[in-house]
């Protein structure tokens, strides 16, 4: 087994585990921080993509690489919109949880 | 030349990474945050100067090796700071600050 | 098994323990200070992977700009009662195993390759020279790809007013909080004092490196914003009105100039997003200084959350 | 002559230019005083039109296609009739009533419905206007808002929608066997002896047709809808729009092949209603409803023509049908109409309108001279000798005895002022409405050619129509002495079932409700995408 | 689309694809400069525009019949990428392009910017997330690089979210926070398989992958995670608890938006994914799936409409079940044995459109019912239909289109698909097909219903509705019935760059 693959393999374990938080996780803010866990595991996957296809004297494929890239700024944009609605959220209702919803209890309030 | 200067790497280095270990070790066994502290800071120092000391021999141009002594240096005050703060932070919040 | 093998099964171990354990504890602050040390463990894996541009990007804005927020909100949530309703064992396991599946399935797929596998990297190496770049990552974002990299800022902008958006009626226009950090302290002033300058001079090398090395406006752009952040947080200077003219131009100045180059290329290289021969670096320089300026100040103002204050008139 | 497309355009676009004007307030104001000339163009085209040169809308691809057959243009010509009466009778009756410029958008939407269908000669416009038809309808009949026009308009609307959805799905199957691209009844109706899916279009056909219809078991609207609906409202509706099912099975049935086992199932149900729809409207009281459950016995009669074509093979019975359903237009209009008539009318006048209704409504069961006697006649040859005809003979009877007990039933209720008079605005249409129910049958059965049926005058002819009435009367005298014992039957008899029907359907819903409430909890949804991907990759995987 | 070559090239009119991307751009760099109070004229300018080369690009189509492309900066895939307009793109963008006009023009009383001498919050995040919702939506109609269409996808997201909860209730930030974790989730997932893509064959260009795509086990896992994180994001049952309270919390206007034209754009994705990038790989059981999957959402997000008390959440629940429909076309086009594929595309896409436009004018009343009442609860609306005519006929209108009546575009829609499973022999997606009509049927009229009934109480309106707002809704609803239409000629556009017969199916 290759350097590639074992990390290959890394990121799937990680993948699985940050569904696993993102869905079981009750709170929200480590259920972003799981979202950022599985986020990282699928980076992997592009980076052992990229390294696998090395060639032409570079240490892997700058295609993928360049794509991660973009994509670790478009998950850290979300990771901080989704941060400031739990914050708002928990400033508003003095809880933070979207577990159960509460669209019945909130048409009272309407 | 050379083998002088690998030998002069391989001491530093592994000097380095005894600290760095023993350093880890203090911050496991240490009762308290502040003498945790005190274990890592002294080793963080130490332990990361010896490791670059070690790597300067090993460095091909002077201004890789500006590079790294500037790693060290910026690691320095970052540590030294961040101990600051955290030992303000538990004077003033007590210990499980 | 080399030496390198080891250390490669060793990190994967300790990525592996620590990303889960960044799930599994019991407190918050356990599991963001866990996955700050996930982020750090991770940049290592992508220097392994021999991609240095992203280990980079990982260090600063997966590991350490994520970090930062998710510390912030930690500090800020735990005055507040977080009403965690626990799911069930039995649901909690079949989540578990079918999340093991799922990765499972995920795993089985990468372990066989294509026979031949499929590269770029030829092709990148083969057209980058006439755009007189050195770095290929650099080469794919600003002129194979460019159109993803403008979409992606505005992607960044569209993020920052949805931050924005948050805030409550009467403080549009006003500053961003940060009060978490904002405690004055003498350490903190001086560090906020010494660092800048050599922050600032660090972030900008990495933007002009980026063109042959590993670097770019990500990275600078990502320095610069904690630069800036560690001056406000050490209360040197307030937080900017988000209604400031000033700071509005800054956000836009680097798609704009993106843009523009882009439009131009119609107009002189017959396509859009085409640099007119001969040109291609320097536009190409002009346009990741300029991204680096509104990245600095986008990651700044998306860390720093929505305004809660009404400006000061 | 007159070629036919100006004036099938004009009689359609002419409803339906009055129903836009309408979204212009002032228009929608004064519309309700001029309801009885939107169907005149219609009217016109039947007189004027002499070849059925169809009127193409659109490229040549997919386009509307209008046309002007016998059958269409038979039962065009009396609905256009029934409708500018009742358009006249509505006027008077709408004054200062509410809703008036909702009834006349209902109303001009049923209308141009209406006539669409009986001039559609392409599937997709047969369809539109058979719902705007219902929808207009539906309209019509909630006009009261009371609870029980609620009702109805949801049991009507329901069942009508239910009905064009089983159509539509006959009209796909169907378009799937035209060769080419076309979507022509014509071809439809050619192409389905043939067709692959033959019985099941059959079905389908029969059981929306039916619905619409009226037809046992789909009928439990019709009670209520027409009780519920203003007068003329109830007399168009049960005059003319029914009359758009009874075209659709001429149109889409291929009658010209012999389909014994459809057509026997067709006769039965039709005979079947006959009857049945005879026995429970005897149970009722409101001469409206009386009148309802007299239509779906009328109904079921012309079905069972229809089926007995279908028999045969004999396309003759399509004719036969329409020509019973153009009288049943009529008569029908007519007598709901004389309902609002004698509600204005006190005792005193009471007697010479009364006359004429119950000559009218004993006429459906088949008193000699009356349109009912001539389309007796006229269907006797489809039905044949056999169990048919006895139990035609039946339906007479009993629809004698129903008319009866319809006319006993208006009686009661005639105003209570001793010298009111009905106001002649209302008078007078419903009185043209009468006569051309006596007159325009004869007229439809002297332009057929001489030969082809026998003299209506014929003395054993008089003596078999009469026989039935005569009958029907003595029991209806026999009848009502024991009227007491009568059991009593909700309006739309079985429809109480579905009402307890609708009754459970909240415990059903409320248990999807709450289980699709768990799956919206995060991590159920969760669970159930991690599920769905594992079953959709196993599921790629078996290629 | 268009078979690729060696030789593909940028098309005579593929500059118009650039425009139909770059003007929203524009317009949100703008907003920022000139700050909120200019957002909504800038807006007011650039959406009609885009509806300019929407409509430019649809006619030089529907003409030439052959699809537009483009290659940004002159770098051919598989190293750049390519913007491709077909039939399908351009359909969908023009009617996207008119419903976003027409929310344009609905949304001007709610979100008037010129009102206060200051920037204000929410004009200032509606407008410029509008033009970002229609740049990402033709970026998404043109993208021909699945990595730049996750950029899209995110621009879409990151636009709809804020405007979620534009009003800052608790209840509206809780479903806000909803949608962008599970939407998240989603597109994390459509990443993965990207990646795994990649992996295979060193392209993400459409055209170039349906050329080089065959089945083994990676490009399996990719796609099945693709599609699935796209049902996430397009809420398809189960996977819709975002939806309703999403839906039925945000302003008027932003529901219109979100439920007419965002989750359009997974949906899309979808169709691309299977029928463009990867002909003929999926297989008939994975197809009959997604079926069940279009089929349960039908019904039983139609079931519970019935059971809203609220009018907003009825009609989110209607989204639920209207996405079903669009499901339906995957059985449908995916028998092997018939060769049924052009006419079941045509169907899906006029059933995305026509509920576009209907669920926009619903969504429309609704918020002008909500706005002249102050309640939208279904059992108090009696007397509405009087005092607010226009609103409720545009109501009625479109409810028409979705229960499928004639004239309708949704009449359209569903005769297509309904032909097409008697074609392919798959009668039971017939049954529900035609349930699913007479359940909508249902809960239009229980609304109408209440609508035309008396009032409880004497009605008091809390607010005068402006005219052009019931204007816009009935404008959007008459758009829905004289979608039916369409069957006199553009139709055919939606075939332009369609292969003759899928290539694939003969393997």
């Amino acid at each position: 087994m290759n350097a590639a693959t074992l990390f290959g393999l890394c990121g799937a374990a990680l993948v699985g585990i940050g569904l696993y938080g993102l869905i079981t996780n009750p709170e929200p803010l480590r259920k972003i921080l799981a979202f950022n866990l599985l986020g990282s595991g699928v980076f992997l996957l592009f980076g052992i993509i990229a390294r696998r296809a090395a060639a032409a004297g570079l240490g892997g494929d700058p295609v993928p690489q360049a794509m991660v890239i973009t994509a670790i700024v478009v998950a850290f944009a979300a990771t901080a919109m989704a941060i400031a609605l739990v914050q708002r959220l928990g400033d508003e209702t003095g809880q933070a949880s979207i577990s159960s919803d509460s669209s019945e209890t909130g048409e009272e309030k309407s | 030349m050379s083998l002088v200067m690998d030998i002069l790497t391989i001491c530093a280095v592994s000097a380095g990474a005894l600290f760095f270990l023993a350093g880890t070790v203090g911050l496991l066994r240490f009762p308290d945050t502040l003498t945790r502290l005190h274990a890592l800071t002294k080793v963080d120092n130490l332990g990361l100067g010896l490791i670059v000391l070690g790597l300067l021999p090993q460095t091909s141009s002077v201004l890789f090796a500006v590079k790294l002594v500037f790693v060290w240096l910026l690691v320095q005050l970052s540590g030294a700071v961040v101990t600051q703060l955290i030992a303000g932070a538990v004077r003033h919040h007590g210990a499980d600050g | 098994m080399s030496i390198a093998s080891v250390f490669d099964v060793a990190l994967v171990a300790l990525i592996l323990t620590i990303g889960a354990s960044a799930i599994l504890v019991r407190t918050a602050f356990a599991a963001v200070v866990m996955f700050v040390v996930y982020g750090l463990l991770l940049s290592m894996a992508w220097v392994r992977l021999h991609a240095v541009d992203v280990a980079l990007t990982e260090a600063a804005i997966g590991g350490g700009m994520t970090g930062l927020l998710l510390l912030g909100a930690v500090a800020r949530s735990r005055s507040v009662n977080v009403d965690s309703v626990r799911v069930g064992y039995p649901l909690r396991l079949a989540a578990g195993a079918l999340c093991a599946l799922v990765a499972a399935g995920l795993a089985v797929a990468i372990f066989y390759p294509p026979a031949p596998v499929p590269t770029l990297a030829p092709m990148v190496m083969e057209n980058l020279p006439p755009s007189g770049l050195g770095n290929p990552v650099a080469g794919v974002l600003f002129v194979f790809r460019a159109l993803d990299t403008l979409l992606e800022k505005v992607v960044l902008l569209l993020a920052l007013l949805g931050v924005w958006s948050l805030a409550p009626d009467h403080a549009w226009g006003g500053t961003p909080g940060l009060q978490v950090y904002a405690r004055p302290d003498p350490t903190l002033i001086f560090l906020a004092q010494l660092l800048p300058p050599v922050g600032i001079v660090f972030g900008i090398y990495m933007c002009w490196v980026g063109a042959k090395d590993p670097g770019g406006a990500f990275q600078g752009g990502t320095v610069l914003a904690a630069m800036w952040l560690l001056v406000i947080v050490a209360g040197l200077q307030k937080a900017p009105a988000i209604g400031r003219l000033w700071l509005r131009v800054l956000l836009v100045t680097g798609p704009v100039l993106f843009l523009a180059i882009g439009l131009a290329g119609w107009v002189f290289a017959d396509a859009f997003l085409a640099y007119p021969a001969g040109y291609a670096k320097p536009l190409i320089v002009a346009v990741e200084a300029a991204l680096t300026l509104s990245i600095a100040v986008a990651l700044g103002m998306l860390a720093a959350g929505p305004p809660v204050r009404a400006q000061q008139q | 002559m007159i070629e036919a497309y100006p004036l099938l355009a004009f009689a359609l676009l002419f409803p339906l230019g009055m129903l836009l004007a309408c979204l212009w307030p002032m228009a929608l104001l004064r519309m309700p005083s001029y309801l009885a000339f939107a169907p005149i163009p219609a009217f016109v085209a039947v007189l004027l039109v002499s070849d059925d040169s169809p009127l193409v809308v659109g490229p040549a691809r997919l386009h509307l296609t209008f046309a002007l057959d016998l059958p269409g243009a038979l039962l065009l010509g009396v609905a256009a009739l029934l409708w500018i009466m009742a358009g006249a009778y509505a006027s008077p009756y709408l004054q200062g009533r509410p809703n008036r410029g909702r009834f006349a958008v209902c109303w001009l939407t049923a209308l141009t419905g209406c006539i669409g269908v009986f001039i559609a000669a392409d599937m997709v416009g047969f369809y539109l206007f058979l719902a705007m038809l219902t929808l207009g309808a539906c309209g019509l009949i909630i006009q009261h808002e009371t609870a029980d026009a609620w009702r109805a308009g949801a049991l009507y609307i329901g069942l009508g929608l239910l009905a064009e959805t089983l159509l539509l799905i006959a009209f796909v199957l169907l378009a799937m066997d035209i060769p080419g691209d076309g979507l022509l009844i014509g071809d439809a109706a050619a192409a389905l002896p043939t067709s692959p899916h033959r019985d099941l279009i059959i079905g389908l056909l029969i059981a929306g047709f039916g619905m619409k219809a009226g037809l046992v078991p789909f009928h439990v609207w019709v009670p209520r809808a027409y009780a519920a609906a203003p007068a003329p409202a109830a007399a168009v509706l049960s005059g003319a729009a029914v009359k758009a099912s009874i075209l659709g099975m001429i149109r889409f049935l291929p009658l010209d092949t012999a389909l014994p086992y459809a057509g026997t199932l067709l006769a039965a149900a039709g005979l079947f209603a006959a009857l049945y729809g005879v026995v429970i409207g005897m149970t009722q009281r409101r001469p409206k409803v009386v009148l309802a459950y007299s239509s779906v016995s009328q109904m079921g009669f012309i079905v069972a023509v229809i089926g007995m074509g279908m028999i045969a093979g004999d396309g003759r019975a399509a004719l036969a049908a329409i020509f019973y359903s153009a009288n049943h237009v009529l008569v029908k209009g007519a007598l709901f109409l004389s309902v609002g008539v004698i509600a204005a009318t006190g005792r005193r006048y009471l007697l010479p309108i009364l006359l004429p209704v119950a000559i009218i409504a004993v006429g459906l069961g088949g008193l000699p001279l009356t349109g009912g006697a001539l389309a007796k006649i006229v269907v006797d040859g489809p039905l044949g000798d056999g169990a048919a005809n006895t139990v035609a003979t039946l339906s007479a009877v009993g629809t004698t005895l129903l008319m009866l007990q319809f006319v006993r039933g208006l009686v009661t209720t005639a105003s209570t002022d001793y010298e009111a008079t009905a106001a002649p605005s209302l008078f007078w249409p419903w009185l043209s409405t009468a006569a051309a129910s006596l007159i325009v049958p004869w007229a439809l059965f002297l332009a057929v050619p001489e030969g082809m049926l026998p003299n209506p005058l014929a003395p054993e002819l008089l003596w078999k129509a009469l026989f039935p009435v005569l009958l029907g009367a003595i029991l209806a005298v026999v009848l009502w002495r024991w009227v007491r014992r009568l059991p009593h039957i909700p309006e739309g008899d079985i429809v109480v079932v579905l009402d307890s029907c609708v009754k459970i359907a909240p415990a059903w819903g409320r248990t999807i409700e709450q289980a699709e409430g768990t799956l919206r909890q995060w991590h159920v949804a969760g669970i159930s995408l991690l599920a769905l991907t594992l079953a959709l990759g196993v599921a790629l995987l078996a290629q | 689309m268009p078979a690729a070559t060696a030789l593909e090239a940028t098309t005579a009119d593929g500059a118009l694809l650039v425009r139909a991307i770059i003007l929203p751009v524009v317009g949100i760099l703008l907003s920022f400069v000139l700050g909120g109070r200019y957002a909504e004229r800038i807006a007011a300018f650039l959406l009609p525009a885009g509806l300019c080369v929407a409509c430019i690009v649809f006619l030089k189509i529907w003409q030439s019949e052959t699809s537009l492309s483009y290659i940004v900066g002159n770098w051919k895939p598989p190293l750049g990428i390519t913007l491709r307009a077909d039939g399908l793109s351009v359909a969908m963008m023009v009617a996207m392009a008119i419903v976003i006009c027409l929310i344009g023009v609905f949304a001007h009383a709610n979100f008037d910017s010129r009102v206060a001498s200051v920037e204000t919050r929410a004009p200032m995040v509606f407008w410029v997330m509008l033009m970002a919702i229609s740049g990402a939506m033709n970026m998404i109609f043109f993208g021909g690089d699945l990595f730049t269409l996750y950029v899209a996808l995110e621009l879409l997201t990151f636009a709809a979210v804020p405007l979620v909860c534009l009003d800052g209730r608790a209840e509206t930030l809780q479903a806000a926070l909803r949608y962008l974790l599970f939407a998240l989730l989603g597109s994390i997932l459509y990443l993965v398989g990207t990646a795994l893509l990649y992996g295979s064959y060193g392209t993400l260009d459409i055209v170039l992958m349906s050329q080089r795509v065959q089945i083994e086990p990676a490009t399996l896992a990719a796609a099945t995670l693709m599609t699935v994180g796209l049902f996430a994001k397009t809420a398809l049952f189960p996977l819709h608890l975002w939806l309703p309270p999403a839906h039925a919390g945000a302003p008027a206007a932003a529901s219109a938006v979100l439920s007419a034209v965002v989750v359009k754009g997974s949906f899309f994705l979808v169709v691309r994914l299977w029928f463009d990038a990867m002909p003929g790989l999926l297989s008939v059981a994975a197809s009959q799936f997604i079926g069940v999957l279009g089929a349960s959402a039908i019904i039983c997000g139609n079931i519970v409409a019935l059971r809203q008390k609220r009018l907003k959440l009825l009609i989110a629940y209607s989204t639920v079940a209207q996405i079903g429909y669009l499901f339906l076309m995957f059985p449908l086009a995916a028998d092997p044995l018939h060769l049924q594929y052009g006419d079941v595309l045509t169907g899906g896409m006029l059933q995305a459109i026509s509920h576009a436009t209907a669920k926009a004018a619903m969504f429309m009343a609704a918020g002008l019912v909500y706005a002249a009442l102050g309640h939208d609860q279904i059992s108090e609306l009696g007397g509405i239909a009087r005092a607010l005519p226009m609103t409720m006929f545009a109501f009625g209108l479109g409810g028409l289109c979705l229960i499928g009546l004639p004239p309708t575009g949704g009449f359209l829609a569903k005769w297509l698909l309904l032909e097409a499973t008697i074609a392919t022999e798959q009668w039971w997606w017939a049954i529900v097909i035609v349930a699913g009509g007479l359940l909508t049927s249902a809960y239009v009229f229980i609304v109408l219903s209440r609508a035309m009934g008396p009032p409880s109480a004497p009605l008091i309106l809390r607010a005068a509705v402006p005219k052009y707002q019931e204007v816009a809704a009935l404008g959007l609803a008459l758009l829905s019935v004289l979608l039916g239409l369409v069957a006199l000629g553009p139709i055919d556009v939606l075939q332009v760059g369609r292969p003759e017969a899928p290539m694939a199916w003969l393997r």
